[in-house]
């Protein structure tokens, strides 16, 4: 246990609990950033340098701002009222203790872990890079089609829908009766 | 002698680390490595601000700052001095914590940018596998900052501004790291010193392989930069800060030094673009020609630096802000198709191991996606000359 | 203690703190942030295991959590996109307002 | 010789690459289109012709099989790795040959056909894909390639069969194509599946380790599953139910005479020399494996996959035949008989052996693509008017297509010595009668040869001869203005050059075709087996009387023809016909196809109907009924409880009825459509999961 793992996962567990827990729902996007920023961290720490970069990318650049920009666009930067469920975190915690008691107990209950025989040998970019194109390119171009399929999806959700169950952008100066 | 002035840093500060003990010596080598760049990038700044309003006034024939100091040059201690004693005001409504948070949360990642620049031979704060992820990772975390600033203020013309900015750092992000994998392709590392030490001239060549003297090279310089320029939200991209139209962006509701930081981070940004550009394009710190490499290395990155940042204040000068839609036409179906060809161009041309067979293949294509793409994004609209019609004109016609 | 055990248990917290937002929260964009907690516990566990597992792969639990990442872009989208259209419909985010499918 | 070979894949290619180009341009393109598409077909047939030499160059050396391979790796997965091929052979160098002939034919025939429908360009796309799948099915190397391509060609027939589908019949006829054929696919899947499963590979041939190899075959032959049936067999089976779908046979015939919806040049490049000739090819292609995985001399046929084969066939040669009789549509009738010629090849195949049955594919390709076209031609010169009963008299006025017509007919009639038709299916009879089995498919097969006799002589006698009938109706035409006919003749003029040179030239290969497979010299078998043929009239003398046999049957039918169509021409258009005058309820039924199609509508569709109310009724019985049945049976004990507690004891039951209310609402508290509860439920299985796990890992 490192120092720098004391610090990031304090961001983790800090931010994950801001993110759930904080009223405005702004405030719980921002809490996610930290432990994205967070668990970040911890991959580099861990050694995985090329990940916790991508995790930046990914989550900070792309998934945070798409999340605050929904919010922007939903109005739901001042908050409903009441954020929660009645009973809702009475409900939630009972399954996540539940769901702890799994999961701590299998974990605490871990024994005859065998210490790594090997010294590790970090893979550079360019071996995950060899790696993504030999051993890995069937999951890589189907990752690539997933992407493409819920960016054309995303797209045609999101695009206004028009009288008659055509999908299409709205001619200028006629906006979508509600 | 010429080799102990290019590492002249390089020395000085391995004789700080040797007088401290060992177990400090990463933490003061950091420390002066972002001490330094903190400074150096600081007075740039501040000296940039000077040049961009005198350089500024000068073409739309005015003096600009010319009082305090020799020719006003130092108008930017003032300034700073004066944001740093203004009140902080900020407003009842906003959101205190978010609104503080804001500018710090823009100043630190493009401050942490920086680390991946190589400033010259050995002169880089971090040397690691992964510099360019690193710098675009960076980046990409200062658009959350943006929405932070516009949010927290409570005001329709901040957020408004927010959402400008997004939009468009969004919008052309993909151009801007999209541009960048071709010299990827090339260079076959992701390292920034890598990038660099792959452009210089081999032994033997009296021209350095810039990756400008390309024809994928120049296409995808020209893609950074105009990215660049979105990023840092500079004009002809700079609606989201637009005077006339909402005040002043995102940035409204910032008075004194938190105002100051917000516009030493764009300052920063662009420098730290620009300097991508030159670390990316320009060859770095390499010479041109081989018989210049007596220069000292860091000499030709600030040369570079330099160079392109007058570019920016040129740029800024003289052209008109893009609307919004022309904007995003201009993102997606122009510059995003256009870095998309050139990832086959660029494997193309790797395949062909350049020469002249390279740039017969390759320059055809670009021009032609070039024309092609600029006529559909035209449409059918002639360019002509404008037409200036007068009030009192003949209302006929 | 081995060395992985206290990213797992990291993993399983934020794990569980993500399933108990998920459950609670009524705003939809926040149910999809428990979801996205839940995501992110599961890829540190497997760089976890990548790094101080047993198994000397040097590449298969990043690669896992590489392509998760990517999946976990396109569900943000996909699912921040289904927020939006569902908010166009019922002026609301809030998950109950979704519930009108029931059997 | 090697050159052609190993770049055989060029020959699919071509055509491919066109179509993607055409597809590309803008619709205002089309010349540029038709140049690609017609050019790319030219060179494929160019190709096509040397790779034809290089295998005839095969044999003449001594070879035994001139059959070359090339295989590749097309992804690697784990371990293994899929590996497509192509191959060139006799069998498939034939084929080629015919497909990219016909093919550029029909190409420059729709040059004239289309040229005045707007979507050209989109045509030839159409046209050059399908002319690409069907080449691969060919050189393929690999039971997975095939099925690759095959699948294209279903797709590019829809696209083709649906042209027009602005015509809701044409939209019509392209869903059920489709989805007929795909009826079969599922057969050919399935057989691709458990080939792969038993043998672990789908290329066909490869230095001794492909699936239609020694080695395989015995591996499969030995494997017996349940029945009695090997597994050879019942792949072969199932892959046979493919060839079925493709090639219109009994019961899956119904889709073909509807594709006749689609432009007339679609009819004949698909629906009569290449796509139905498909599943022809496959079962030749596989035709080791039909005989059961055991070399079995050719013509003994005992095996189960050929006896089926055989019995489909024969079924289908007359089913079919019958149903053409009283078709009024010229293209129908074509249609039905193209689906009875099927038959006689799968009978040929079944019987005879693949040598049979690819000669009559081969002969039947020219000779009917020749009536497609000649029935374009017919149609195209009457205004788009498809109905044989308001033609008539055309002798006159289109002689070019009179005369190649009449050569097509009388070589699907099978006139003796003269047209192709005759020398194969004089074959396919002559096999049919020596076969142990059964004498069945003989006389099914001689019965469909009277009948393809007199339903020929019928459409010329009411296409060609008496008076015109037509330009009374106002016509369903696309795009030609009323005004452009007048006259008696209702301005009925011979086709352009562009579509009868086509024609001619399809006439004279039907004429010369034959000769390649004639009892006295069967080159044609020779080729495909590898070995040199030599000049015998010996065996021309002991063929004979089955040659006899036919030419009587022959002569019969057309004389019945004549006799009945002949004689009288017919007066006007709506005269009912002499045989439906006859025989008015067979001849309507044989009209509305001997209701197969209603059959199906009654049985399989009312089925799926039945099947998939059934299955929304479930659903909502499961999903929501089932939770309020729950909660009404409880509700229902509630209140029988409170009746008798109010009845009897008025006290205490009380409250057992509220739990049990309660309980019921509970059940319907789990469906409540909340994302959450279902998270929650997730989120507990979970758990409950964990912890088990932990538990027996505790205790176990």
């Amino acid at each position: 246990m490192t120092p720098w793992f004391l610090l990031f996962g304090g961001l983790v567990v800090v931010g994950a609990l801001g993110a759930m827990a904080l009223r405005n729902p702004v405030h719980c996007g921002l809490s996610l950033v930290v432990t994205f920023v967070g668990l970040a961290g911890t991959y580099l720490d861990l050694g995985a340098d090329f990940l916790g970069l991508a995790q930046i990318l990914v989550y900070v650049g792309a998934v945070a701002i798409l999340l605050v920009f929904v919010m922007l666009l939903t109005r739901t930067g001042r908050g409903e009222s009441p954020e929660v469920r009645p009973g809702g975190w009475w409900w939630g915690g009972l399954v996540a203790a539940l769901v702890a008691v799994g999961l701590v107990g299998a974990l605490a209950s871990v024994s005859g872990w065998k210490p790594r025989s090997e010294p590790m040998t970090f893979p550079t970019v360019r071996d995950l890079g060899v790696a993504l194109m030999t051993d890995f390119v069937l999951p890589l171009q189907l990752v690539g089609v997933v992407l493409t399929a819920a960016m054309i999806g995303a797209a045609i959700l999101a695009l206004p829908e028009r009288r008659g169950g055509r999908v299409g952008r709205t001619p200028k100066g006629e906006e979508p009766e509600q | 002698m010429a080799a102990n002035v290019d590492q002249i840093f390089v020395h000085l500060m391995q004789m700080m680390v040797d007088r401290v003990p060992d177990a400090v010596a990463p933490w003061v080598r950091a420390a002066v490595g972002v001490g330094a760049v903190l400074g150096l990038f600081g007075l740039l700044f501040g000296l940039t601000t000077v040049c961009e309003r005198k350089g500024i006034a000068r073409m739309q024939n005015r003096l600009g700052p010319n009082r305090v100091g020799p020719f006003g040059f130092l108008q930017f201690a003032a300034d700073g001095i004066k944001s740093l004693t203004k009140e902080d005001v900020v407003p009842r409504s906003a959101d205190r914590v978010v609104h503080y948070l804001a500018p710090l949360a823009l100043l630190t990642p493009v401050v942490l940018t920086f680390l991946v620049l190589p400033f010259g031979r050995n002169m880089v704060l971090m040397h690691v596998d992964t510099g360019l992820l690193f710098f675009f990772a960076a980046g990409a975390s200062t658009e959350l900052a943006v929405f932070m600033a516009g949010w927290s203020s409570r005001n329709k013309y901040s957020l408004l501004g927010a959402m400008r900015a997004i939009a468009q750092m969004i919008s052309y992000e993909l151009p801007f790291i999209l541009s960048t994998v071709g010299v990827v392709m090339i260079a076959g590392t992701l390292s920034t010193v890598g990038i660099v030490e792959s452009q210089a001239a081999r032994p033997g060549e009296w021209l350095a392989r810039w990756n400008l003297f390309t024809p994928w090279g120049l296409a995808a310089f020209l893609l950074f930069l105009i990215a660049a320029f979105a990023e840092a939200n500079r004009s002809p991209f700079d609606l989201p800060e637009g005077e006339s139209e909402i005040v002043a962006g995102y940035f409204i509701e910032y008075s004194g030094f938190k105002f100051a930081l917000f516009f030493m981070a764009e300052y920063l940004g662009m420098f730290a673009s620009s300097g991508m550009a030159v670390t990316l394009f320009l060859g770095g710190w390499t010479a041109p020609v081989a018989a210049l490499d007596w220069i000292p290395s860091w000499l030709w990155f600030f040369g570079k630096l330099l160079a392109l940042i007058a570019l920016f204040i040129w740029v800024r000068g003289t052209t008109p802000r893009l609307r919004m839609d022309q904007l995003m036409d201009f993102a997606w179906k122009f510059m995003l198709p256009l870095a998309l060809l050139i990832l086959p161009v660029v494997a193309v041309w790797h395949y062909l191991g350049g020469g002249w067979r390279g740039w017969l293949f390759c320059t055809p294509v670009l021009a032609a996606a070039y024309v092609l793409l600029g006529r559909a994004l035209v449409g059918r609209r002639r360019i002509q000359r404008r037409v200036y019609r007068y009030a009192g004109e003949g209302v006929a016609s | 203690m081995n060395p992985a055990q206290p990213y797992l248990f990291l993993a399983a917290a934020l794990f569980i703190i993500g399933m108990a937002g998920a459950l609670a929260r009524r705003n939809a964009i926040l149910a999809l942030v428990g979801i996205e907690l839940m995501l992110n516990a599961a890829n540190l566990s497997f760089v976890a295991f990548w790094r101080h597992g047993p198994h000397p792969d040097p590449q298969t639990g990043l690669m896992f959590a590489l392509f998760s990442i990517a999946i976990a872009g396109a569900e943000a989208a996909v699912g921040l996109a289904l927020i939006i259209a569902l908010f166009r419909h019922r002026r609301s985010v809030s998950l109950e307002a979704a519930e009108s499918l029931k059997g | 010789m090697h050159a052609i070979a190993t770049h055989i894949w060029l020959i699919p290619l071509l055509p491919l690459l066109a179509a993607g180009v055409v597809a590309l341009l803008p619709k205002r393109a089309s010349t540029a289109a038709i140049g690609l598409a017609t050019g790319s077909m030219g060179l494929a047939l160019v190709l096509s012709l040397a790779a034809f030499l290089a295998t005839l160059g095969g044999h003449a050396d001594g070879a035994a099989h001139a059959t070359h391979i090339g295989n590749f790796d097309w992804f690697r997965l784990g371990t293994g790795s899929v590996r497509l091929g192509f191959l060139l052979d006799p069998l498939g160098a034939v084929m080629l040959v015919m497909v990219s002939f016909v093919g550029l034919l029909i190409f420059i025939f729709s040059i004239g056909y289309m040229a005045h429908d707007p979507n050209r360009t989109r045509f030839f796309c159409f046209l050059a894909l399908f002319a690409s799948a069907m080449l691969g099915v060919v050189v393929a190397n690999s039971l997975l390639l095939l099925f690759a391509c095959w699948e294209v060609m279903g797709v590019a027939s829809y696209l083709l069969i649906g042209f027009w589908y602005h015509k809701p019949s044409a939209a019509v006829a392209a869903k059920k194509a489709f989805l007929v054929t795909r009826i079969g696919d599922i057969g050919l899947f399935l057989g691709m599946l458990w080939m792969y499963h038993a043998t672990g590979t789908l290329l066909f041939f490869d230095d001794g380790r492909g699936c239609l190899e020694a080695d395989a075959l015995t591996q499969l032959g030995g494997t017996a599953v349940r029945g009695g049936l090997t597994a050879a067999t019942g792949i072969a089976l199932l892959l046979l139910v493919g060839a079925i779908g493709k090639s219109g046979q009994v019961p899956l015939h119904v889709w073909l005479p509807d594709a006749m919806e689609g432009p007339t040049p679609v009819s004949a490049l698909i629906h009569a020399a290449t796509m139905v000739a498909a599943g022809v090819f496959l079962v030749a292609r596989v035709f080791p494996l039909m005989t059961g995985g055991v070399d079995t001399p050719v013509g003994e046929g005992t095996s189960v996959a050929l006896q089926a084969v055989a019995g489909v066939g024969a079924l289908t040669a007359v089913f079919a035949a019958c149903l053409a009789v009283a078709q009024q549509d010229i293209k129908r009738i074509l249609a039905y008989s193209t689906v009875s010629q099927l038959g006689y090849m799968f009978l040929g195949l079944g019987t005879g052996g693949v040598a049979v049955g690819m000669f009559h594919l081969i002969t039947h390709a020219f000779f009917k693509a020749l009536l497609f076209l000649g029935a374009g031609s017919v149609i195209h010169g009457c205004h788009e008017q498809q109905d044989i009963r308001w033609m008539g008299g055309l002798r006159r006025l289109m002689p070019v297509t009179y005369a190649t017509y009449a050569v097509g007919m009388m070589a699907l009639a099978g006139v003796p010595l003269f047209f192709s038709g005759f020398w194969s299916k004089d074959e396919i009879l002559h096999a049919a009668w020596s076969w142990a089995p059964s004498r069945w498919p003989f006389v099914l097969g001689v019965v469909g040869a009277f009948l393809t006799a007199f339903y020929m002589t019928r459409q010329m006698a009411e296409v060609f001869f008496g008076q015109y009938r037509g330009g009374v109706r106002p016509h369903v035409g696309h795009g030609i203005p009323e005004a452009t006919h007048g006259g008696t003749a209702g301005g009925v003029h011979e086709s352009p050059g562009v579509m009868t040179v086509p024609l001619v030239l399809l006439a004279g290969s039907t004429l010369v075709l034959g000769w390649l497979g004639t009892p006295a010299w069967p080159w044609f078998e020779a080729y495909l087996n590898g070995h040199s043929a030599h000049l015998d009239f010996g065996r021309l003398a002991a063929a004979w009387p089955m040659m006899l046999v036919s030419v009587v049957v022959v002569a019969l039918g057309i004389g019945t023809g004549w006799w009945v169509y002949g004689r009288r021409s017919r007066v006007g258009a709506t005269a009912p016909d002499p045989l439906e005058s006859q025989f008015p309820r067979i001849f309507r039924g044989l009209q509305a196809r001997l209701y197969v199609d209603e059959l199906y509508d009654a049985t399989v569709v009312r089925l799926h109907h039945v099947v998939s109310m059934v299955c929304g009724w479930m659903d909502e019985l499961v999903l929501g009924g089932l939770v309020t049945l729950v909660g009404l049976g409880s509700r229902l004990a509630a209140f029988s409880a409170r009746s008798l507690d109010e009845l009897l004891v008025n006290l205490g039951f009380d409250a057992g009825c509220a739990s049990t209310r309660w309980g019921g609402r509970g059940f319907s508290w789990l469906q409540n459509g909340s994302a959450q509860r279902y998270l929650g439920g997730l989120g507990l299985g979970l758990a409950t999961l964990a912890i088990l796990v932990l538990w027996g890992w505790r205790h176990g």
